[in-house]
Formats: C-alpha cells, sequence, structure tokens
C-alpha cells in the first residue's frame, strides 16, 4: 500500500539537505566588532503593544548612543547594535529565537519580552547560555526566584505596590473596610491579586471577594454582579488592559462602584485611558515609574525631563513604565561595559551584578535575586482623563479623589 | 432573590449576544458543510469598520450597520466565490484548513493595519434601574438589535425565494439541483450572508466589548459553543444555544467562580455533543 | 432433523412508535435455500440489519448456532460467519478489487495475517469471476461487477450463512442470469443462503421454500409452491381488490 | 511495497538530523530538534488522522498533558527519563478513556470533539492551582550541563521519538490494525460488516496518536525548563499539526514528517525575512496548497511522473 520509491528518498534526500545548507547559511557568524543585544519581541499577536513600545525605546537607545559614537569599552567606542525578531507572543517561539540571537547573531546581551512568564522562558536561555539578560517589564517574584545568575530586572519587586498602597488609601478613607478582588489567571496579575489580598488583611482590611478568571474571559458580569451584592468599600482588578476595559465598562453599566477603584495596570498604559475617556476617572493604580518623576544620573538622557521631552518629540505620547523600565535597561549595559572595559561574559555579568547607578529612571541597583531594589513606587489616579500622581510626595502631584458616581 | 434575578437577567443579555455572533457561523455550518475558522476576525473587522467610521468621522454605529452589513456580505460572497466554493465538497479536514489559512491573511492584515490595541466605542448610555436589577443600555440595545437581526434572518429564511432555496439545498443539495436552483450561488450568498451576520454582530459589539484581534479566536469558540448546543444550521438553535450558553456561564461564574464559568460551557458542549449531536433544538430541516 | 444455524423467536423491531417488525419466528436449517420476500417497506433489510447486529432486536431471541447473538454488533456477526450484502453496494472505494476482498478474508474470516487474506482473497475472486479486475480500483468498477465484489468478499469471510439483500437490483436479465448461476453456486458449496427480493421469478428458480414477510409480519412460511398460491400472500402483494378478481377469476 | 528505499530514506532523513551538530551551531541544532518534536506530533497524529480519516485537532490536548504530568512527575522528585515514560503511558490511558467516548461522534462534531478537548484541557489545568500552580506555570528543575551538550541531548532524545513513532507507523501500515484503519477511513459501515471491531480500531488509533505527542510534551517541558497552560495547550499547534500532515501527504508513511520538516523550514525563512507578514504568508502557503497540491508533497512525483508511480 505505501508506495515508496526511489524518487521518493531522493526527494527526501534534496530536502533534508537544504534543510542542512540554509541553517549552515543562516549560521555563519559575522565578525565581531560591535556590541550586540539581542531581543525576541512580540511584535505581532496578542501582546504586540508592548512588544512595539520596548522596540521604540530600544531604537531610540541605540541611535542616541550610537550618534555619539558608540559605548565606551575600555580605550574604544564600539557600536551598538540591536538585534530584534518577532516571536509573535508564542512562549515556544520565544526561547527558540533567544538560542537563534545567542549562536547565530552571537548577542553578547539579551533584552527579555515583555511579561513575567515569557520573561521565564528567554531568561532560562539565557542562563544556559550565561548571557547577561535584562528583564525590564517582570516584576513577579516568581520570575526571580530560580536562582538565574544571569537573569537581572529593571523594574522593583511588585511587593512594593500593595502595602504602600493600602496605607495610602486606609490613610486618605479612614472608613475603608473591605476590599474586593478579581484577578487574571496569569503570572503578573495573579501575583498582584494576592499581594493586595494578603496586604490589605494585614492591615485589618477584610477581603469580601477574591476570585480569578481565567485568560479569554469575555464577561465579568457575574464576578460583578456578585462583587456589588458584597457592597465594599475599595474594588481592586488585575489584567491587561482588555480585560480591565470590559470590567470598568461594565462596572458602570451594572452600576457596580465604590469609593475606590484600582485597576492593575490599567491605567498605566495610555490604551487604557483612550478606551475608556470619561469612564476612567477615579481609578487609581499603581506604576514603577512616571514621567512627572525627576530623576537625574547617567547615560544618554541626563534627566527624566531630557527622556520626556524627546520621547514626546518622536511619538507624540506620553511615555510609561514600559518605555521608562526598557530604555534604562540600555544603560545597565552601558554602565557595565564601561566598568569592566572588556566583553568578557563573565566579567560583565558580575559587573552587572554589582551595577549601582542613578538614570533617568531612577536608581538601579541589583539585589541578590537580580531585582532592582525597592523602592517607593508612584501610585496614581485618573482624573479629567489625565495621569496624576498620589504618592510618594517628592512627584505627588494632585490630592486623591472619591470614584465619581 | 435580588443578586438570581441580576444573574438571570445578565445571563440572557450575555446569550442573545451570543445567538447573534453565531447564527452566522451555524448557517454556513449547516447550509455549506464548511466550518468557518473566519468568523471570529469577521465579527472583529465588523468592529473595526464601526469603531473607525465613528473615531475618524463621527458615524454613528446605527447608521454603519447597513454600511458594514453590505460590505461584509460582498466581501463573504467574493471569497466563497473565489475561492471556496472550490473545495466546498472536499473532506473537513480541506475545508477547515483553508478557512483557517485564510484567517491567519485576514488576522494579520488586521494586527497590521489596526495593531492589537483594544478599542471601543464611548456611547456609555447608562443604565436602566428596575427595582433591584441593572439593565444597562448599550447591552439592552445591542440585545435587542441582536434579536431583531437574529428574527429577520429567520424571516428571511422561511418568507423569501432565496431562503426556501437556501433551506432546500441544506436538506438535499441534488434534489435542490433538480429543481433548478443554481448551488454554486446559493452557497455564495449563503456564506454572503454568515459573513453579514458576523458583521452586524460586530457592530453591536463594538459598543460593548473592546475590539481587538486579540479575541478573534474567543468568539469564534464561542460560536462553537452555542452551535453544538442548540443545534447546526438553524436560526432558532442558535438562539437557543446562545440563551443556554449565556445563562449556563452567568450562573456558573456566580456559583463557582469566574474561573469555572467558560469550564461550564465546554463542559455543557462535549455532553451535548456526546448526549444530543443534533442539540437541543434538533430539527432537522432548515426553518 | 438438527437443530436449524440461525433461528428467530418471537423478534420485534420498533421505532420510536412505529413497528417494524413484530414477532417473526423462524428458522434456516444448513445448507438451506430460502427466499424472504414481501412488498417495498414490508420490513425485510431491517430483519436482515436486526440478524447482523445493524440494528438492535427490541424483544425476542435470535439463536445462531445454540448462542443467543441478540445483542452482537456487526463485527461479531461478520466473525460469527454471518455474511450479508447490502441493497446499495458498500466497498472501500479507493482501494482495489482484491485489497476489498483481502478486508473480508482477514477480518470476518479470520485469516491469520495480510499475505494469507490476500491469497484467500484471490481464490474467491476467481470464484465469482473477477480475477481479472483484481487490481481494478473498486469505485471504477460497474453496477454488475460491483454486486459480484460483494459476493466475493462476503465469501471470503468464510460465512456459514449468506443473507443476499436484493443482489439484483438494477442489474439487466442477462447480469441477472449470470448472478443467478453463481449464487446456486454458493449454495452448493454448503452455504446457507438467504436471498432476500421482491422480483418473484428470480426466488422461485433458486429456492424451494419461502417466508414471506407483511406490515413486519411473518405472514407465511412453507414451500415456494404453495406459497406462491396462498390467498394472504397475493393480497399482500396485489391488494385486496386485485387478489379478490383474481379469485374470481379462478372461480369463474 | 518496496521496503527498501522506505528504510533507506528514513535513515538518511533521520541521519541528516541527527548529525546536524556536526554541520551546525547550537542554533541548527535546535532547529533539527524542533524539526523531530514536530515530525513525531505530525506522525502521531497520521495514525487517527491519515489513516482512520477521523479529523482530530487533539494533539495539542496530549502534548500539554504530557508537559504537565512529566513536570509533576519531575518536581516530585522522579528522574527525568521515568517521568517521561510515565507521562507518556498515562496519557496514552486518558487518550484511550476519552476516545471510547469521543470517537461515536463522526465528521465535524468529531472535530468539533476533539478541539473542545484542548480547550477543555487548558481550563482545568489552569483552575487547578493547587496542583498545577494556574496561571503561574510550573518550574521545572533545570538541566545540567553545556548548552551544546544539552542541545544534542534533547535533539536525540526528540530523535528517538520519532524514530519510534516512525516505526510504529511502519509496523501498524503492514499489520491488520493499519488495514482495518484504511477500512475505517474508506466507508466505516462496510469496515465492521467485514468484521473490523471498528471501536477497538479508532481507540487504538486514537491512542497511538497521543502516546508521542506525550512524550514529545514531556521532553519539551524538561528541555525549556517552564510551562504554563496558554503555551502548553495551543489551539494553533494543534491545528499547525494537522497542515503539516496534510503538507507532507495523510496516510502515507513519511508524509507527516517531511510535511513537518518543510513547514518548520518555511516558517523559519518567513520569520527570518517578513517579520510584519509572516503570518499572512504562512496562511497564503496553506491557501495554495490546498489547490495546487491537496495530496501533500508525495504526490508531486506521482503529479511530475504520469504512470509512473507504483
Amino acid at each position: 500500500m505505501s508506495d515508496m520509491g526511489l524518487l521518493r528518498s531522493a526527494r527526501l534526500a534534496l530536502l533534508a539537505g537544504g534543510l542542512a545548507a540554509g541553517l549552515l547559511a543562516a549560521g555563519a557568524a559575522k565578525a565581531q566588532e560591535v556590541i550586540k543585544i539581542g531581543a525576541p519581541l512580540a511584535l505581532t499577536g496578542g501582546l504586540a503593544d508592548e512588544g512595539k513600545k520596548q522596540d521604540i525605546v530600544w531604537k531610540m537607545w541605540v541611535e542616541k548612543v550610537n550618534a555619539a559614537g558608540g559605548l565606551q569599552v575600555g580605550d574604544k567606542k564600539m557600536k551598538v547594535e540591536l538585534i530584534e525578531y518577532d516571536y509573535q507572543s508564542e512562549g515556544q517561539r520565544a526561547s527558540q529565537l533567544a538560542e537563534k540571537l545567542i549562536n547565530d547573531d552571537k548577542v553578547q546581551f539579551l533584552f527579555a519580552p515583555f511579561g513575567s512568564g515569557h520573561t521565564k522562558i528567554v531568561a532560562g536561555v539565557g542562563e544556559r547560555y550565561q548571557i547577561p539578560t535584562i528583564a525590564c517589564v517582570a516584576s513577579s517574584e516568581s520570575v526571580f526566584d530560580q536562582t538565574f545568575k544571569h537573569l537581572f530586572g529593571t523594574l522593583s519587586p511588585n511587593g512594593g505596590m500593595t502595602t504602600a498602597m493600602v496605607k495610602l488609601f486606609k490613610e486618605k478613607y479612614p472608613e475603608t473596610k473591605t476590599i474586593a478582588v478579581l484577578g487574571r489567571d496569569d503570572v503578573f496579575p495573579k501575583s498582584m491579586a494576592e499581594g493586595i489580598a494578603k496586604a490589605a488583611e494585614a492591615q485589618g482590611l477584610t477581603v469580601a471577594y477574591k476570585e480569578l478568571y481565567p485568560v479569554g474571559t469575555m464577561d465579568h458580569a457575574a464576578a460583578l454582579s456578585s462583587i456589588k451584592a458584597t457592597k465594599p468599600d475599595w474594588i481592586y482588578i488585575t489584567g491587561y488592559t482588555q480585560d480591565l476595559i470590559l470590567a470598568r465598562k461594565q462596572m458602570q453599566d451594572l452600576g457596580v462602584t465604590a469609593p475606590i477603584v484600582t485597576m492593575v495596570t490599567g491605567p498605566s498604559y495610555k490604551e487604557f485611558t483612550e478606551g475608556l475617556g470619561k469612564l476612567a476617572n477615579g481609578i487609581t493604580s499603581s506604576s514603577w515609574w512616571h514621567h512627572a518623576t525627576s530623576y537625574t544620573g547617567e547615560g544618554v538622557w541626563p534627566t527624566t525631563a531630557a527622556f520626556y521631552e524627546e520621547f514626546k518629540a518622536k511619538t507624540g505620547g506620553d511615555p510609561d513604565y514600559v518605555h521608562g523600565s526598557c530604555a534604562a535597561a540600555g544603560e545597565v549595559i552601558a554602565d557595565a561595559l564601561e566598568r569592566t572595559g572588556s566583553l568578557d561574559k563573565a566579567k560583565l555579568r558580575d559587573a552587572i551584578a554589582a551595577t549601582d547607578i542613578q538614570t533617568f529612571y531612577g536608581p538601579i541597583k541589583f539585589g541578590p535575586n537580580g531585582m532592582n531594589l525597592p523602592r517607593e513606587l508612584p501610585i496614581i489616579q485618573v482624573q479629567d482623563e489625565t495621569i496624576k500622581v498620589l504618592a510618594p510626595a517628592a512627584i505627588k502631584n494632585a490630592d486623591m479623589i472619591a470614584m465619581p458616581k | 432573590m435580588a443578586i438570581y434575578l441580576q444573574t438571570l437577567v445578565n445571563g440572557l443579555m450575555l446569550g442573545a449576544l451570543y445567538a447573534c455572533l453565531a447564527v452566522g457561523f451555524s448557517l454556513v455550518w449547516g447550509v455549506l458543510n464548511v466550518i468557518n475558522m473566519l468568523h471570529g476576525s469577521f465579527i472583529i473587522l465588523g468592529g473595526y469598520l464601526t469603531y473607525f467610521a465613528w473615531h475618524a468621522y463621527g458615524i454613528h454605529p446605527v447608521i454603519m450597520l447597513p454600511v458594514v452589513a453590505a460590505l461584509m456580505f460582498a466581501l463573504g460572497f467574493a471569497l466563497q466565490r473565489g475561492l471556496i466554493n472550490k473545495v466546498v465538497s472536499a473532506p473537513v479536514l480541506t475545508t477547515l484548513t483553508l478557512t483557517f489559512g485564510l484567517d491567519m491573511i485576514l488576522y494579520n492584515a488586521m494586527t497590521y493595519f489596526f495593531t492589537a490595541t483594544p478599542r471601543r466605542i464611548t456611547l456609555d448610555l447608562g443604565a436602566i434601574s428596575l427595582g433591584p436589577i441593572t439593565l444597562p443600555v448599550d447591552r439592552l440595545l445591542g440585545t435587542g438589535l441582536a434579536l431583531l437581526l437574529t428574527l429577520l434572518l429567520y424571516a428571511v429564511m422561511r418568507g423569501s425565494s432565496i431562503g426556501r432555496a437556501i433551506v432546500a439545498v441544506r436538506m438535499d443539495r441534488m434534489a435542490a439541483e433538480l429543481m433548478g436552483i443554481r448551488t454554486d450561488r446559493i452557497y455564495a450568498i449563503t456564506f454572503g450572508i454568515g459573513a453579514l451576520m458576523a458583521g452586524a454582530a460586530g457592530v453591536v459589539f463594538a459598543t460593548i466589548f473592546p475590539i481587538t484581534t486579540n479575541v478573534t479566536g474567543i468568539w469564534l469558540g464561542k460560536a462553537f459553543v452555542v452551535c453544538v448546543v442548540g443545534g447546526l444550521g438553524s436560526v432558532p438553535g442558535a438562539l437557543v444555544g446562545g440563551l443556554v450558553l449565556g445563562l449556563v456561564e452567568s450562573f456558573a461564574g456566580h456559583w463557582f467562580g469566574p474561573q469555572q464559568a467558560m469550564t461550564a460551557g465546554f463542559l455543557l458542549m462535549l455532553v451535548l455533543l456526546l448526549t444530543r449531536p443534533t442539540g437541543l433544538v434538533g430539527v432537522k430541516g432548515y426553518e | 432433523m438438527s437443530d436449524p444455524i440461525l433461528r428467530l423467536e418471537g423478534v420485534s423491531k420498533t421505532f420510536g412508535g412505529l413497528k417494524a417488525l413484530t414477532d417473526v419466528s423462524f428458522g434456516l436449517n444448513e445448507g438451506e435455500v430460502v427466499g424472504l420476500i414481501g412488498p417495498n417497506g414490508a420490513g425485510k433489510t431491517t430483519l436482515v440489519n436486526v440478524v447482523t447486529g445493524n440494528l438492535r432486536r427490541s424483544s425476542g431471541r435470535i439463536m445462531f448456532e445454540g448462542e443467543d447473538v441478540g445483542l452482537q454488533k456487526p463485527y461479531q456477526a461478520a466473525r460469527r460467519g454471518l455474511a450479508r450484502t447490502f441493497q446499495i453496494v458498500q466497498p472501500f472505494p479507493a482501494m482495489t478489487v482484491l485489497e476489498n476482498v483481502t478486508a473480508g478474508a482477514l477480518f470476518g474470516g479470520g485469516a491469520a495475517s495480510v499475505g494469507d487474506a490476500r491469497d484467500k482473497a484471490r481464490q474467491s475472486l476467481e470464484f465469482v469471476g473477477l480475477a481479472p479486475l483484481a487490481d481494478r480500483p473498486a469505485a471504477n468498477l460497474a453496477l454488475a461487477a460491483r454486486k459480484r465484489l460483494e459476493l466475493a468478499k462476503s465469501l471470503a469471510m468464510n460465512p456459514k450463512v449468506l443473507m443476499l439483500d436484493e443482489v439484483n437490483a438494477g442489474l439487466n436479465s442477462s447480469e441477472i442470469d449470470g448472478a443467478l448461476d453463481l449464487i446456486r453456486k454458493i449454495a452448493d458449496s454448503g452455504v446457507t443462503v438467504l436471498i432476500i427480493e421482491h422480483l418473484m421469478k428470480v426466488v422461485l428458480s433458486l429456492s424451494k421454500r419461502l417466508l414471506v414477510l407483511h406490515h413486519g409480519q411473518l405472514i407465511a412460511d412453507g414451500p415456494s409452491r404453495e406459497i406462491v398460491s396462498d390467498e394472504r400472500v397475493i393480497e399482500a402483494y396485489l391488494g385486496q381488490k386485485f387478489a379478490a378478481r383474481l379469485k374470481e377469476m379462478h372461480h369463474g | 511495497m518496496k521496503p527498501l528505499p522506505l528504510y533507506a530514506s528514513l535513515v538518511v532523513g533521520l541521519a541528516i538530523l541527527a548529525a546536524a551538530p556536526l554541520y551546525g551551531d547550537n542554533y541548527v541544532v535546535r532547529t533539527a530538534a524542533i524539526v523531530a518534536m514536530y515530525g513525531a506530533l505530525a506522525t502521531s497524529w497520521n495514525f487517527i488522522g491519515g489513516f482512520t480519516g477521523y479529523p482530530s485537532f487533539s494533539t495539542a490536548a496530549f502534548f500539554g498533558l504530557g508537559a504537565y504530568v512529566g513536570a509533576l512527575c519531575q518536581r516530585s522528585g522522579v528522574p527525568m527519563v521515568v517521568a517521561w515514560a510515565i507521562a507518556s503511558v498515562a496519557v496514552a490511558a486518558f487518550a484511550a478513556l476519552l476516545g471510547g467516548i469521543l470517537l461515536r461522534l463522526r465528521g465535524h462534531y468529531f472535530a468539533i470533539g476533539s478541539i473542545a478537548v484542548v480547550e477543555l484541557c487548558r481550563l482545568i489545568v489552569s483552575s487547578w492551582s493547587s496542583l498545577t500552580g494556574g496561571g503561574d506555570g510550573l518550574n521545572l528543575p533545570l538541566v545540567q550541563g553545556t548548552p551544546e551538550d544539552l542541545m544534542r541531548f534533547f535533539l536525540m532524545v526528540m530523535l528517538v521519538i520519532l524514530a519510534a513513532s516512525l516505526l510504529v507507523t511502519i509496523l501498524v501500515d503492514r499489520s491488520r490494525l493499519g488495514f482495518g484503519l484504511r477500512c475505517i477511513h474508506q466507508n466505516e459501515d462496510a469496515a465492521a460488516m467485514v468484521g473490523v471491531n471498528t471501536t477497538a480500531y479508532k481507540v487504538a488509533a486514537y491512542t497511538l496518536s497521543a502516546v508521542f505527542c506525550a512524550a514529545a510534551g514531556a521532553t519539551y517541558a524538561s528541555w525549556t525548563g517552564y510551562i504554563d497552560p496558554t503555551d502548553s495547550f495551543q489551539i494553533v499547534l494543534t491545528v499547525k499539526v494537522v497542515v503539516m500532515a496534510l503538507l507532507g501527504g495523510a496516510g502515507t508513511i513519511l508524509g507527516p514528517a517531511i510535511g513537518a520538516a518543510a513547514f518548520v523550514l518555511l516558517e523559519e525563512v518567513f520569520w527570518a525575512n517578513f517579520i510584519d507578514w509572516n503570518r499572512a504568508i504562512l496562511g497564503l502557503v496553506i491557501v495554495v496548497l490546498i489547490f495546487f497540491l491537496p495530496g501533500g508533497l508525495l504526490s508531486l512525483r506521482r503529479r511530475l511522473m504520469p504512470g509512473g508511480a507504483a
């Protein structure tokens, strides 16, 4: 029944030979005269928006560095080359491309993609090859508890976001007694939901409702109706922008509200406020960085304002924490190269671990697990469809208001 | 008690939207015997057209409804005529893979031109309170519109000569051909109507749900479940299937938490698939 | 006389409220050739389906070689030696004629290996006269040859009882003659044959015993010559008016 | 049947993949391992989809369950290779049970049922956080060794799985089982009438289609060191594997594996050269394939040499 023939064998051989030849050609190494940074990015698929943010600022950074002649390595300046591949928001693909970047393109550094899950995957590859991997959009401690020696994160631990927020809100609204938590069942949103419930309980609040919803949920009516029945003083919802837009809209529809409504990380993204319009007003959130801060430091952008101006000029919009954190990731590499003065892998790794710098994004100094040290993170609120900073005091530009009825 | 009433109403409103999104898919599956993997993207395309018309030119979604419907019908008709019809009698795998391939192209094009940023039409019409129950006005309108469209399709199926021809082709292609019905044309019209209904659902959805290419797969999945639950290829089937799914998700979400809501829907579908493959409304003919 | 090889005892089959078979009882003796006749819709094919397990009987017993096989699946019937052909032929269209018959020998006929089954299949093809077409795809055969293929397939299964459901439908008269010769040859080899037909002429030329099914009931069972002059049978076939007129003619 | 060229092409194909470390760097080796993995998945699917003609879309369910069972075993201290074996056996048992229920459906209904299984598995794994970690996913112990050694190791493991699946395919093709499955493919009722125990045969094919997927899934989990529900139970993976098998030629012995190799290579090329449009190009390839090469790559020979086929 099987119709086998010589021709078939020949065809197979040809195919396999083609495979071999194609890969060989692709695998040919280029001469090493520039600093190469590899970035598997989600330029298409579900995380495309986030991936494109990383793409914009990295390109901005590289352009600026190269315009200034490159990065200082020992006594010479070396240009930087950023090599990006689209992993289409698929984890399997992300690890494959990380490997390609290391093996084919011979990158010396990796930038991890958006999100804690995919960061884990790429970091695993970096660890295996001992390539330093800078993660700029992963804040769940579970990502950094793998005892990876080559993974460093520019975001502070998200644990720092919850306690301070509960404290601030209790101060402003002492009558706050109960909280309802609804979280997306995904690494970061889940850990934020768990974290806030724990922090709230620790400070004497009652958790009236706490549930997770699975990825792909397109209707929150049931959960929101249940939340409404518990009449909480504070509603805390985590998820991606599209989840949060839907949840906010349905809250409005079903008349679900509370004096405090927090959505993480919704208002950190301009897509959130754009999508919701005036419905966004009053929503509070946490972020890792806000352009209202005024940090100064080394690197291509000496101040937060400098970064903000240039970003605004380039894109017409405001940068959010993804932009800030990712741009700062470049400075970590620049600093380490300057201090090491060579391209030695092990030395570079140790130099990064010893990073202690000031940047437009704020201080960067890695803890034992590779995460940026905790600092006071901004608590923000949407007022009149723009983002206001409620805390920390140094950059505060508005007082907290109650949710409009 | 109030919470149950609210859960019931939530479920019914959601269910009507589900019915609206699934009816075109069901029709194509029933008449052409083709599982149209493009359906989710058709819905989102309808949503995008509505969004951009509203956002850029301030055109109200209600005005866009007939425009989107016409455009989507033309697209569906052309796709069926030009491509799908050539393999329409091939096994499931072939037609399914073909529409999957076409979906990859459409999906890619939409992500390229519109990006994955979630869009929303902020009509925000408020809510009506009926005693303890809250009825969001735009969802209510959406529900009404969904029901209206579905019933309109039902009327077309029963009352018009094209509708009767479609029913005839669905029941027995050979006999229909002998009666002088040009099945190719009927197939293309049916596929066009399927796309039209998807686009119309997209118009309704654009005022209620975020419109983004990320959710095409989710809506396609819902269409599957609705069809299997209600029964293939019939308007009443889609209506019953949609309402049942809406209610099941709503009550499962209330009782077992949101994590189990979708699981309950899929379980229901699997159980029905095995025990009553013709669906709850197990009519043989298309009426 | 020994026990019948196949015996039905009070077999009924209902679809919903509709009675397709009511209390049917009869036996087939080994080596016998029996005809089963009745007008369209009398329940002949249902009867065969019930015996081979394609349909489950609603009540009654079906005894094959002393064993109650009322709950068997079609494949078990085939392996036991209860073979059948279909009114509408059911080949494996993309396989060759030889492969079609090999399937019968391999699964129903209990051949030890695919190779053995193929040898057996060649014999069957020889027997029905299809050997020259062995390597043709089954889908390319003309109707008469396809009917022969069905026979060859059934024969390859080493049947003890062979039920032929309208094997002659759609054939022209010379083709029918050929088919009849073949059935005679099969019967001569010792296989018990039940022929389902509505052409009286065909049945009479083959079988000495006839069963008559009408509205799902067995209304007659006996020697062919007697059965054809039975009033109830004529009534069943021609309707009451014609039967009465026929009677008048005979008497007048 | 001409077994010799078949064996020859099989051995040559496997050898070229196995020799990847000799002519390529780690990325090439990795691609070879991915080819082997998808080859095994497509070859597995061939049992139910190609031989039996049942449009199964359960591949991702078996792959994901294999990954999870393997990961859970490894986390509770079971040695890696043993964990893979346990995963394969457990998922095979699951497939046999599931097949008993699901295979009563035919055509579209079976297709839907088998897709629903993938989605249900994802939802259940995702909500059963106490066992599976839910949306957080699971970390596996990182395998020790240099990247080169590891890559070679996993390439070899994937090749073993591929070779095993091909070997079983050859055995099945020549056996009573394979014959029976082809009969079912052509006409299920007629198959039952000639004595094929259709239910048992279909369940056997479904189970075979699961076992190698589970092995590949468990291996993949150990390889990446981290799994989560969304990436483990992907509808895209399921459909991709079917397209690969169709591309090479469903129901043939080597077709699915060849299709997998061609598909993975095409993907590489498109990804490397057309960042914005790679998905659309892949879609276009599928469409073109359906229209111009409905019998798969292996049917090219028959087309090029009319009458030359044997």
